[in-house]
């Protein structure tokens, strides 16, 4: 991919990664990484997976607590009941499921976060830029007025 | 049919009479044979305008939210129209003791396009018997074999039966085959990538986001939609690519656990988009991974209603 | 009005000079507008008339309707005052002096002054309603337009004190010998030294007197449905009672179809009825 | 009056197409809908049940840029493109009627619609006359023909196999100039078939003392009655020929002013910034679109506002009949109007 894909991370507020890792998220994250802190993952609605990706997102990672450990207790798994389903149903229509990834990240998990968005980005640059699914940008062939 | 008929008719007088119900939703005649109309009861004059048959598509389901809960209502409910009861029921949108539901077990829903696209509008008569449709067109009659007319969405039909009926005005009918909706939404998935989505674009292309396939919907109640908010604007309400795409995702992705596959959003539209294989899918999935049929009682929470801490065995990474 | 070449969904370049906070919840704000080009000034003062509105607008969040809160001769300036309400209010309130900003008027008819020529003007208001109305107090006041008009009264009332728009000029208004001023809120304060009460109570209260006069009723539809009739019953005809109405708009020229009552746009044949007219109207407001 | 032969015609229109853009009804899907003129496709002119999408689009597009603004949010660029002259191909007179009802809406005296104005000052519309009318048109009752001049520049009647085209401007005669011309009789048997086939159609509701009558039953219960089984959707109404409600909305992904259809059968159509909603359920809805069309209308400029092309009727989820409906409507009993 020539230029830097464009990421979304969603993060859960009451995700807390290590110490050196939220310090990185929070502060030295690549600028084509965008960070949107939620108050639960159980919070992100299908719909802000597909305006992110409708706003040009090429990947979209949702970061949120350990299954058990979750501050609202099952947020986390309602969450994954429908970010499953999402990109499932979005794969059935021609949408690469693999540019949405999921992840349960604890305190304990030192470094795993770095070590996931680096995956998730070599995974995005062999898919290259998102195709399916027209952003918001793009206009009919002819565009609006024809 | 005028048996079906005349048996609705006694019951729904016998509700009236004995002060049963406030209100009996059904179809009634209207002036072109082809289109009968909800109507809705209030007394037992009104009778001689019911109409029922095959041509009734809308799904009655739809006006329960419109009245309050206090409401008695009584209702004629197909297969569908009584799991998507049931599942309005779940969401707290009527109480079942305020609904008293005739049931019809249902041979499937005659799609109008399809008698349109053959013969045109000048319809004056129709009749239909368990195999054969016949319509009467300028004079002429015609016969159409009825499965040949049903609704794309009727043929895949696993519940004609109501499942909560109070009444059951005919002998229940043999289940549908539910190999046929798998098959299909199998068959889709193995197209490619860029055949799916080339299908999906082709389809949203048309939509005039007239909302028709909402507010036909009974599933569809929310007082405000998602594409109403101003503040933020979740999507465009332009008819660009983006705005349509969204909105075909949303409304379909908002049914999952709650479409009863009744196909009322597609037989609402006026620009004939498909929509039914975007739900099959969400209940493909649903009964692949939770083992849940939308509606088939009125207590089982669907899917995104609860939650499981088994899921996390499905979460590989 | 404006001449057929013309786009009329063309916002006119305009930045804000003045901007302040007119009540004292933040609710309340003011803005003083002024032309990037002094051809549209002149074009704009040519057509403008008391008791007309705008559509103020910013691209990327749109458009919305205000009354222009400022007469002419107060200068080369358009005030409007704004609260703070939906999508667009909420981003119009964050702007300051120096921000640029789209304007599309003036719009609709305005007071029929021409009309009242000679008469006396009971001046009703109610909340951020006023500011038409203060527009219309000010031009009475200009010296030239004075002698035109018999007596001046004016009703105000808020929810506050604090709610109260433009106090110091009000103030000002109890000193002049031309008009009389009644200012109320709903519930009582301890250093208010006005009427307390709502508007139609003060109104039956002051009792203006029906005789070649005019009254001007402008409030939220809750005190304009008491207010009118309690003009009627003080003897006011019909004819002689006038309010401005508002709804969802879009276009501001009649076209988009969204804020008629029966046959009138409120845009374009509006937003001042008399009461004559409105009762000719079916109630769809 | 000239002829074409059936034959022939699409060689012309492929031969216009050099100058104009040509649009005529074509396949889509299960429908006919105006397309640019394509070699390929064959040529829609005899479907009874119109085409589905009405011709208004080609004049106020659903979504249309109205203004294109800066990234900055602050300049704007003026956008009012001149549209290449078009041809409009086999328009039915109930569509090029509605067409001249709203130019009384978009090109007003004080105010010009550019948008609007300029598609229409580049515009040639071809009519072509309804031999078969359908059941659920009812052009006849508002005052309209299947043979309509109004707001065409030619019109074709089919009359055993041949086209005889009349033409009403100097426009319209510089496209067919070439064709020959029909004969006397030829012209008297066209204007025969023209009056039984509008002969032919009948009375769908009287619309003499409409008006008086829906605006005396204003607060009548019958609004409530007619609008119960209503889905509040807006097929009628993008439907619709003659419907023009719009929004403007700014798209800031494409720094974009735009403006699209609305309707007023939709809830945030009058919903104020405050939560107040003057139309807050679909009986006020449905009384707006009805009073509109056939009350007010006749007020703002002395017409009905319906051509009744039937598409509302025809597409109608619950099979609602504004023909019913207004016929329903002398019955309903009318209430004090109170203010």
């Amino acid at each position: 991919m020539e230029t830097n894909p464009k990421i979304i991370l969603f993060q859960c507020q009451w995700c807390l990664y290590s110490e050196p890792d939220q310090q990185w998220v929070d502060h030295e994250l690549p600028p084509f990484i965008h960070l949107v802190k939620t108050p639960c993952t159980g919070r992100i609605n299908p719909l802000y997976i597909l305006n992110a990706i409708q706003g040009g997102a090429d990947g979209i990672i949702i970061s949120g607590c350990l299954p058990e450990k979750c501050h609202f207790k099952e947020g986390n798994l309602s969450a994954f009941r429908q970010m499953d389903e999402f990109v499932n149903f979005l794969d059935h229509i021609g949408y690469e499921k693999s540019r949405v990834r999921f992840i349960w990240i604890d305190l304990q998990d030192r470094g795993r976060i770095q070590r996931e968005i680096s995956d998730f980005l070599t995974q995005i640059s062999i898919l290259g830029k998102a195709n399916t699914l027209t952003t918001r940008i793009e206009v009919a062939a002819g565009g609006l007025n024809a | 049919m005028l048996d079906l008929k005349t048996k609705l008719q006694n019951e729904m007088t016998r509700l009236l009479n004995e002060n049963l119900v406030d209100v009996f939703i059904a179809f009634k005649k209207e002036d072109s044979p082809l289109r009968p109309q909800p109507a809705f009861f209030r007394n037992t004059k009104e009778l001689a305008q019911l109409e029922y048959n095959g041509l009734c598509q809308n799904n009655l389901a739809n006006y329960l939210p419109k009245y309050s809960q206090e409401t008695r209502i009584g209702m004629v409910v197909r297969g569908c129209e009584s799991r998507s009861v049931n599942a309005l029921i779940i969401e707290k949108q009527h109480p079942r003791q305020n609904l008293y539901l005739v049931g019809i077990p249902c041979s499937g829903i005659i799609d109008l396009k399809k008698i349109i696209n053959s013969v045109g509008e000048e319809v004056t008569s129709f009749e239909e018997d368990e195999d054969i449709v016949s319509v009467v067109h300028k004079g002429q009659e015609i016969k159409f074999n009825r499965r040949e007319l049903l609704h794309d969405s009727c043929l895949n039909c696993v519940y004609p039966n109501p499942v909560n009926a109070d009444v059951m005005l005919t002998e229940p009918l043999p289940e549908g085959d539910p190999s046929i909706v798998r098959e299909k939404v199998e068959s889709f998935q193995e197209l490619s990538r860029s055949e799916r989505y080339e299908w999906f674009r082709h389809e949203a292309e048309r939509c005039i986001r007239c909302y028709a396939c909402r507010e036909a919907c009974p599933m569809c109640y929310c007082s405000e939609c998602f594409v109403d908010h101003a503040t933020p604007r979740w999507s465009e309400s332009t008819v660009s690519p983006a705005g349509k795409h969204a909105w075909h995702i949303i409304r379909a992705f908002h049914q999952t656990g709650r479409c009863t596959s009744c196909g009322a959003c597609e037989r609402a539209c006026p620009m004939d988009i498909k929509m039914t294989y975007l739900t099959d899918k969400l209940n493909f999935d649903m009964y692949e991974n939770y083992e849940f049929v939308p509606g088939m009682d009125e207590k089982t929470q669907p899917p995104f209603a609860s939650f499981n801490m088994d899921d996390k065995k499905r979460f590989v990474l | 009005m404006s001449d057929k070449g013309h786009n009329p969904y063309n916002p006119i370049p305009m930045h804000i000079v003045r901007a302040y906070y007119e009540s004292n919840d933040r609710s309340l704000k003011t803005f003083e507008l002024v032309f990037d080009d002094h051809k549209d000034c002149v074009n704009f003062f040519e057509k403008y008339n008391p008791g007309q509105f705008c559509q103020l607008s910013i691209f990327g969040k749109g458009e919305a309707p205000f009354g222009v809160a400022s007469a002419a001769w107060e200068g080369e300036f358009v005030r409007f005052t704004v609260q703070k309400l939906g999508s667009f209010t909420q981003y119009i309130h964050t702007l300051k002096a120096g921000d640029p900003i789209g304007m599309r008027g003036p719009l609709g008819n305005g007071f029929p002054l021409d009309e009242w020529k000679g008469k006396n003007l009971v001046i009703i208001g109610g909340g951020c309603a006023f500011s038409t109305l203060y527009a219309l107090t000010k031009h009475v006041h200009h010296p030239s337009n004075r002698p035109n008009f018999d007596q001046l009264i004016i009703i105000y009332g808020a929810r506050t004190s604090g709610l109260c728009m433009y106090k110091h000029d009000i103030q000002s208004w109890y000193q002049r010998e031309d008009m009389e001023i009644h200012q109320a809120i709903d519930v009582p304060e301890d250093d208010w030294l006005h009427h307390v009460g709502y508007v139609p109570d003060v109104v039956k209260e002051v009792a203006p007197s029906p005789d070649n006069a005019v009254a001007v009723v402008c409030g939220p539809p809750i005190m304009t449905k008491y207010t009118l009739p309690a003009l009627v019953d003080l003897g006011f005809p019909p004819e002689n009672i006038f309010t401005s109405l508002e709804k969802r708009m879009k276009c501001g020229i009649g076209k988009c179809g969204r804020c008629n009552i029966g046959s009138k746009y409120i845009c374009k044949d509006g937003p001042v009825f008399s009461l004559a007219e409105l009762q000719a109207l079916p109630a769809d407001i | 009056m000239y002829i074409i032969q059936n034959n022939k015609l699409k060689q012309t229109l492929i031969d216009w197409s050099a100058k104009f853009d040509v649009f005529a009804p074509q396949q889509v899907e299960n429908y006919s809908q105006y397309q640019p003129i394509n070699p390929e496709k064959e040529l829609i002119l005899s479907d009874i049940h119109n085409t589905r999408f009405p011709p208004k689009a080609f004049f106020l597009p659903q979504s249309e840029v109205m203004l294109k603004f800066n990234a900055k949010l602050n300049k704007l660029e003026d956008y009012i493109p001149k549209p290449k002259p078009r041809i409009l191909f086999g328009i039915r007179p109930c569509d090029a009627k509605a067409i001249i009802l709203l130019d009384t809406v978009f090109c007003t005296e004080e105010y010009h619609d550019p948008y609007w104005k300029n598609k229409r000052d580049a515009t040639i519309i071809i009519g072509m006359g309804c031999n078969d009318p359908c059941q659920t048109c009812f052009c006849t009752t508002v005052g309209g023909s299947p043979f309509n001049h109004d707001g065409l520049d030619a019109l074709i009647t089919e009359v055993d196999g041949a086209l005889f085209v009349e033409t009403f401007n100097e426009k319209a005669n510089e496209l067919f100039y070439s064709f020959s011309k029909a004969t006397k009789e030829q012209e008297k048997h066209v204007h025969l078939i023209q009056k039984s086939t509008k002969s032919g159609m009948n009375k769908a509701f009287e619309t003499k003392g409409l008006k008086q009558n829906l605006d005396q039953i204003f607060e009548s219960e019958y609004w409530t009655q007619i609008s119960e089984s209503c889905l509040g959707c807006g097929v009628c109404t993008f439907l619709c020929p003659t419907c023009f409600c719009f929004d403007i909305v700014d798209e800031i992904y494409r720094n974009q002013r735009v403006r699209n259809w609305d309707t007023c059968m939709f809830r945030v159509y009058s919903q104020e910034a405050s939560g107040h909603n003057p139309r807050p359920t679909r009986k006020e809805r449905t009384r707006q679109r009805l009073m509109h069309k056939f009350s007010y209308w006749l007020d703002h400029v002395g017409e009905i506002g319906c051509t009744g092309c039937g598409r509302c009727v025809r597409y109608c989820p619950v099979g609602l009949d504004i023909r019913a409906m207004l016929s329903a409507s002398y019955e309903a009993e009318s209430e004090v109007v109170n203010v």
